[in-house]
């Protein structure tokens, strides 16, 4: 039986013990009439190595394009030792450190994740993660609503250059909790949330303005200046950033006078492979003044009866388990495993490190951008200063052109009209440190080649 | 010691980042960092030693018999990870266009199949990145569903006094009234209490069954007669599936929404804490406001998403890229492996296992809070006795516990049956770990007569004593920093 | 520095301590004249990402073929536990267990090893791995020369039914020790060494006939008859078995009336991937009476001084460190980390999952021959009954044949009459339990179109 | 406990085999096995659990600074791991013909120029699994060119008193008689002795430098010379290299052969005692008798094998497959991320660590075997003055190390020097790990002196404490075998 130890010896001993004489007897106080039939739609068991000749097959059907998408998710290199570490056993099938001395490993890692968020960020505390980016900021919203004592209010004003999904999710996960989401608009010379973008959500306070940085246009707001207009009104300000990025940009803890008061991000570019999407991990950073506010778990250091250091979940009075319907959030089960990955990632990298890639993937996306635009009719979008995307406007409609690069097995970017039409046939690319001279060339060559086709039709 | 203490100035792990130095000249200045972050500098030798020696102080069950009560802790066949782990899988950009995504979305799709057969519902989807995702995501479509109707009076969610903190937190984060409904002294729910509660305010309840008591709520049809008459739906916390696979499925109990929690049931790994996946299935009239992104087949047999476009009434997206496909990835790999029969299986070993233990301990004399009851896959023993008798508390005996060798059970959850221990086996452990368990427990019950401080003063074989959790909250340091004037 | 953790301060500091300022200084007692160069022939250092790159494009270029190749490397099923776990830090990085005490998990694997390969053979001892089967063999026949003390000789009965590979690696490593390897050959009808063939080496003393189990045409050998004839010679009997047959097939403890002496093989089949042949797993077991000819490492059963049980390497005055020209053979660094790989390939799939291992290898290439015999012209050369392998016969040249069946991505087999000319055009192919009845079908549409278009020509 | 003690009747990890019964009705009876070998009975929880707790019961660089001198114990980088592992290596039949081989070929082929680079030899095969089959692959073709010469009688071969052991036992199996040679009280080479020793019965000599006694040897072109004169060849035992990388090339220093120890310099796994790889390089003289198979590169720029067929004179296959492929492919990834310039910087830092560990050493007051020369990448100290004066040895030292976290440095050997430690750091070891170890040893010599007992008893901190050796050579038992009357 697979994955099940029982002998038959062993069966009948415990049924025994138990004093019934048969396993089915274990569910009478089943009613008869809802006892299940056959699962119909679940095949017969297959053995490991039948299922890993089925997904084998499955992993190679899609063959191995060149991905030139970012969108929220980038293609950078993972150090071999992240994963070797990260699905060790005892990081792997360990649950939720609730009896701290058994899981110091869990806890010691929270802890050092914890410190380096908070170092990258600039602010003060960090929880120990959330779902993805998306449904952190959603959290984040959520929490500055809680946490502003200055104004009642549930206004939060959300940028469009936020990305659209994680605009979505927000909306799908607050709303139902009266907050009112404020549209922003932005330049579209520029690409940036200007502070006149802002003033048209009109006089009455808000809550919190999200400000990411990057957009996701890949364009650098003026984080200063948006920072010191919110907070001047006293409202929040909540930073959505690239942690990558933050190797090189300004952290939310130093922008404008006083510093962002809430960070918030995906962390999947530390350590996380692309993956379809997930699992990749959410992360949630704070001033100290709101600790108390910041949904998930948070690990702290404390001693032992010797007096020796060690680690364990505190602040759990905020948490579901304890609080339960007065709660900062549902969240019970978070991405622990990423958090490990991600911090033996930031271990290896170091800041020095993470600046190297920061910078290729600028430099990278700096020369696709430039290659690209050598074809005729392609074009910059916008002028602003940008990390590492470029929207690019196209002479065909973004679609068509993404789907004949993708029968040359390149990804060609992320379709940015679909989102915003008023950008016209518009496409985001990225090219990561990961992507080579001879693919970037290629890129070039394709995208020449099926606009010249494209043309001519 | 934490890595930032080993790290140096200067020190690097080269190999590790791109050798060049590429230029970012054109950053505005007034954007750019001023000061490195403080992250270690370490050599990559630093960093393996230090994760792999810290790797070494957890509990996990890949190490240790961990019967953590509502948790399902049970072997992750390590075949899950490697095959989710095949580099067509993690290449995989989440934007990448359809054309290219045809193996996983396979999976996906019949991964949703599978679940929809386990379950008896009419529809799943996969989008949930954990359960208490999956009980907002639940309770939204319970909203939505009313609401769609005109119903808007219908605000308050009920919620059994047993259930998981999720559960009172995501009917509030869904804008829900949360009413409480007593257990009763044999576990059920007390019926007659609920019949008061529900009414034309009622949204629906939240349910798990067996319930996090541990027994199988034999008066389940009632219940759902008594709600659905009322006009609420009946939502199925999946938590404790496990108990059930193949036996008897939410479906056919009369329940209108279920999450599944993947990282229980189908054995994703728990990872410290996550990731997790927490599907959600409807029956049919709910089914336009499963969340989205949802695969489903054309006539060409090629698979397509289904996103906001496709279904205007969805309550929308619950994470950017539509949840954790590395561990749907994995689910679908066990699910595979075990087969219609293996699933069953896992409701029947887990149940022996549960009620085996239960019997044993009984007879060695400890009380359960259900004596009358057969366990599901799990149960409750309450030590007040011993409390009472030796002054030795419940997380007494769950630090000696570290000391022998095994995780504690879950303690004081839930919250109705005063020094409780919840206690789940799961059906990947032997014999010989649950008669070791047994033995342990009779030991620490000795000790706590004639010894009662080694049980106070527990765990003594751990690398650390036992911790002080209300320093911790206290002085909070929840995250290093560097000495002033450095860094 | 790649994996060099000194910063400038520290080599300051460490120099200083020594008393040098350069640490070039450090090299002062090499002569001038030698010191090196430039490395002309080492390109310059790449990072991980790099190495990936290039890795993945090397791993990739040849495709992923449909094999059917066993001859003495076979591609079994290897669930994804055993690398796992044989890969963490602890096993992988560690060193031989000369510090007991700080090694118990190597020991104690060792020593399951080692009463695991026990079991499968039917002998008393084993030792802790050498480096493959081939060399394990040629230890086998010194160790042999060196136990036997009833004759006084030199002479070896090697059955040319032997691997030729494994032939040639034994005379390479003992040809300089006075070792007269004396072929014995095979019965043309049957594939089998007959005592009639035995016979032939003459009336001489010889030290040890080798029994191969099954041969290198998978054909099974009469291992009772051919033990007792030889022990009735006074040779000692050294069975080279497949461990994977041993599931199904008598032990060599159990040949004849008294059993083989030694027995020795290739471990590959017990976890570990074909990998272009290595690193494999080289084991060798006898009879308690010649332990302490047996070379390489040993684990032993000892106590703590507590009386705790634990391991330790023992019997060490049989080895190079201790004995040194006088020692049992020259190996040190052994396969030890395929040993780990073995031990929890067997200990996943006990003999009951080996069994089943075993039947289905049996039952596919029965199906693979079949089908391929139905191709006008293929045949099967032998008779006897036979293990994993069959050799058939072609009706063109097998060179060709492989060549053409290449181009399809079809490993065919192994070209069987290179090494044995008197066969003629004659292949030996193999479908281990991984080989599905759809490749099998592609695999005789692909010789038939071959040979049809061969017979064309 | 064992694995096999964990067994139960019928408990299977059934995912793992054939699901499917097959038929093996038509195996002969009399060749049939009569009953089931006694292999343990377990789940794959079981094992993954038996076998993950094992394995913390370790020590390993990636858990504890390992000085093991002679071995080399560095860093080893997890990508060389997985880039090796890589499905399309791993799949690859050692028999595939060379249209479907190209990728691996490459890399071999690149390797054995790197190699010969390194060392300034004319050629090189990768055939050898380790160092002693290399040094048995040396010593032969040495063999093999005196014999084409016609010079039979050339039968010695010398070896200094300080060598490993496998030297001599490699000359031995290559049929030489072995002479000793001394060394002299500063390290090298007794030359006066080795004039002495060499004539026309002489093969050759073996030597590595620096030496295992931790000392470059000044007079090796001496050496070289007498031998030479002689009519020997040297061999070069390339166990230290690391000490030398990129510094100074054996072919430059005169000799003749050289067999190099990846696992050591190369940094490939020592995987608990092996695998390793023992490339052998060759003067031009010697090249038509290196081990096969060697990797060709055409013209047409494909590579190609070089076996028997292609290389008459070729002292043959040392492994029935070509060698360990997988461990030279992680060298290989090895010396592509280190380049040229990381490999000089190998020697560099393993030497800067050597001389400043021995300095601290010195310093501490502990006596050092060569005090008046340079450390190489490793150095001597005796205890003999510390076992004189507390009556504690060097394997006292040794097993209290362990108790401190660090495993211990090879202990007695060389056999030349009394009470010795044999003592290399490697270059990624940081400071921190070095003074750390002082910092012990000093702690140790205060025990020995204050409270020898301790240190006598030691380990104390280990799951065991000192093991018997005496008794488990004198009641062998070293394999589980079932009670009597069962499987
Ligand atoms: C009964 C019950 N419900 C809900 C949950 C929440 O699920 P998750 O942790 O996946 O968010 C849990 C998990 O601990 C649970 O035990
Ligand atoms: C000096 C020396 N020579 C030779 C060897 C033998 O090498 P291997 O263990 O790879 O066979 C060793 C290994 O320990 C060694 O230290």
């Amino acid at each position: 039986m697979p994955f099940i130890p029982h002998t038959d010896e062993d069966i009948t001993g415990m049924l025994d013990v138990i004093g019934v004489d048969s396993i089915d007897a274990l569910f009478d106080e089943i009613p008869k009439e809802l006892r299940a039939k056959e699962l119909a739609g679940v095949p017969s068991g297959l053995s490991e190595m039948e299922v890993t000749q089925l997904l084998q097959a499955r992993a190679r059907i899609d063959g191995e394009p060149t991905c030139f998408i970012g969108a929220g998710a980038y293609d950078h290199h993972i150090p071999a030792a992240v994963w070797q570490i990260t699905t060790r056993g005892e990081f792997y099938s360990a649950y939720t450190p609730y009896q701290a001395e058994a899981s110091q490993g869990t806890l010691q890692v929270l802890y050092e994740f914890q410190s380096m968020m908070t170092a990258l960020t600039g602010l003060d505390v960090s929880n120990a993660s959330l779902y993805d980016g998306a449904s952190a900021l959603a959290e984040a919203v959520l929490m500055a609503v809680r946490a502003n004592r200055k104004v009642k209010t549930t206004r939060v004003l959300m940028p469009r250059s936020v990305h659209p999904f994680y605009r979505r999710t927000v909306r799908s996960i607050v709303q139902h909790q009266g907050i009112d989401l404020v549209e922003v608009d932005f330049d579209t010379e520029t690409g940036q949330t200007t502070l006149a973008h802002c003033e048209t959500a009109g006089d009455e306070p808000f809550a919190a303005l999200v400000v990411p940085q990057p957009n996701v246009f890949g364009v650098l707001e003026d984080v200063n200046a948006l920072t010191d207009w919110a907070q001047s009104r006293d409202a929040l300000v909540i930073g959505v950033v690239n942690p990558v990025a933050l190797a090189l940009l300004s952290p939310p803890g130093d922008w404008g006078q006083n510093g962002a008061d809430i960070a918030c991000g995906e962390g999947q570019p530390l350590g996380m492979p692309l993956a379809s999407g997930g699992p990749y991990l959410g992360f949630l950073c704070c001033q100290q003044a709101f600790i108390r506010q910041l949904p998930g778990r948070i690990a702290g250091k404390t001693e032992d009866v010797d007096g020796k250091v060690g680690y364990t979940l505190t602040l759990q009075a905020r948490e579901q388990h304890i609080r339960r319907s007065k709660a900062t959030s549902n969240i019970c089960t978070n991405q622990g495993l990423l958090v490990t990955a991600a911090t033996v990632h930031m271990a290896i990298l170091g800041a020095e490190g993470l600046e190297r890639v920061a910078a290729a993937c600028l430099a990278n996306t700096d020369r696709l951008a430039q290659q690209l635009c050598e074809v005729p009719g392609v074009e910059p979008i916008f002028e602003a200063p940008a990390f590492h995307e470029r929207a690019l406007r196209l002479p065909a409609p973004t679609e068509d052109v993404l789907a004949a690069l993708a029968e040359q097995d390149i990804l060609g970017g992320f379709d940015l009209g679909r989102e915003y039409p008023e950008l016209g046939c518009a496409l985001l690319v990225c090219a990561t440190e990961r992507r080579t001279d001879a693919e970037i060339a290629a890129y070039r060559e394709a995208l020449a080649s099926t606009l010249a086709i494209a043309e001519a039709a | 010691m934490l890595i930032h203490e080993q790290s140096r100035p200067g020190r690097r792990a080269t190999a590790q980042a791109p050798l060049e130095t590429a230029d970012h000249g054109d950053l505005p200045q007034a954007l750019r960092r001023k000061q490195r972050a403080a992250l270690p500098e370490v050599s990559e030798l630093q960093a393996v030693r230090h994760y792999t020696r810290l790797s070494q102080q957890n509990f996990s069950i890949d190490t240790h018999f961990y019967p953590l009560g509502s948790c399902t802790m049970k072997y992750n066949p390590r075949a899950c990870n490697s095959l989710a782990s095949l580099p067509g899988f993690l290449a995989r950009h989440p934007a990448a266009p359809e054309s290219h995504s045809q193996g996983i979305m396979a999976c996906l799709h019949e991964l949703q199949d599978m679940l929809k057969s386990v379950t008896g519902m009419h529809a799943v989807s996969l989008a949930p990145a954990a359960g208490a995702q999956g009980e907002l995501a639940g309770v939204m479509m319970i909203r939505a569903y009313h609401d769609a109707r005109g119903d808007h009076e219908r605000r308050e969610m009920l919620v059994p006094d047993a259930a998981h903190g999720t559960n009172p937190a995501s009917a509030i984060m869904a804008g829900f009234k949360v009413r409480e409904v007593p257990t009763g002294s044999n576990g059920d729910v007390d019926i007659a209490a609920l019949r008061d509660a529900v009414g034309p305010q009622t949204a629906g309840i939240m349910l798990t069954n067996p319930s996090t008591v541990g027994v199988f709520d034999r008066s389940i049809q009632a219940i759902a007669k008594s709600v659905h008459e009322a006009g609420g739906l009946l939502y199925y916390d999946g938590a404790n599936l496990n108990a059930i696979l193949g036996k008897v499925r939410p479906g056919d109990m009369g329940f209108d929404v279920i999450h599944m929690n993947l990282h229980k049931t189908f054995s994703t790994p728990h990872g410290g804490g996550g990731p997790g996946a927490g599907p959600v299935g409807v029956s049919k009239r709910l089914e336009p406001y499963l969340p989205i992104p949802l695969v489903t087949q054309g006539d060409d047999e090629r698979y397509h998403w289904l996103d906001e476009d496709d279904r205007p009434e969805s309550i929308g997206r619950m994470t950017a890229f539509g949840g954790n496909m590395g561990i749907l990835l994995r689910a679908y790999i066990y699910a595979r492996m075990l087969g219609a029969e293996g699933m069953r299986r896992v409701s029947e070993f887990a149940t022996l296992n549960a009620n085996y233990l239960q019997a044993r301990l009984r007879d060695a004399g400890f009380q359960l809070a259900y004596p009358e009851r057969r366990a599901s896959h799990e149960f409750i023993i309450t030590l007040k006795k011993e409390a009472k008798a030796f002054d030795v508390n419940t997380m007494d005996f769950a630090k000696r516990l570290l000391d022998y060798g095994y995780h504690a059970p879950t303690t004081y959850f839930p919250l109705l049956v005063p020094e409780c221990l919840l206690i789940e086996p799961t059906e990947t452990e032997p014999k010989e770990a649950l008669d070791g368990f047994v033995e342990s427990m009779n030991k620490i019950r000795a000790e706590a007569e004639n010894d009662p401080e080694t049980v106070k003063q527990a765990p003594h074989s751990l690398p650390l004593r036992r911790l002080d959790d209300v320093r911790a909250a206290r002085q909070l340091d929840v995250a290093w920093k560097p000495a002033e004037g450095t860094a």
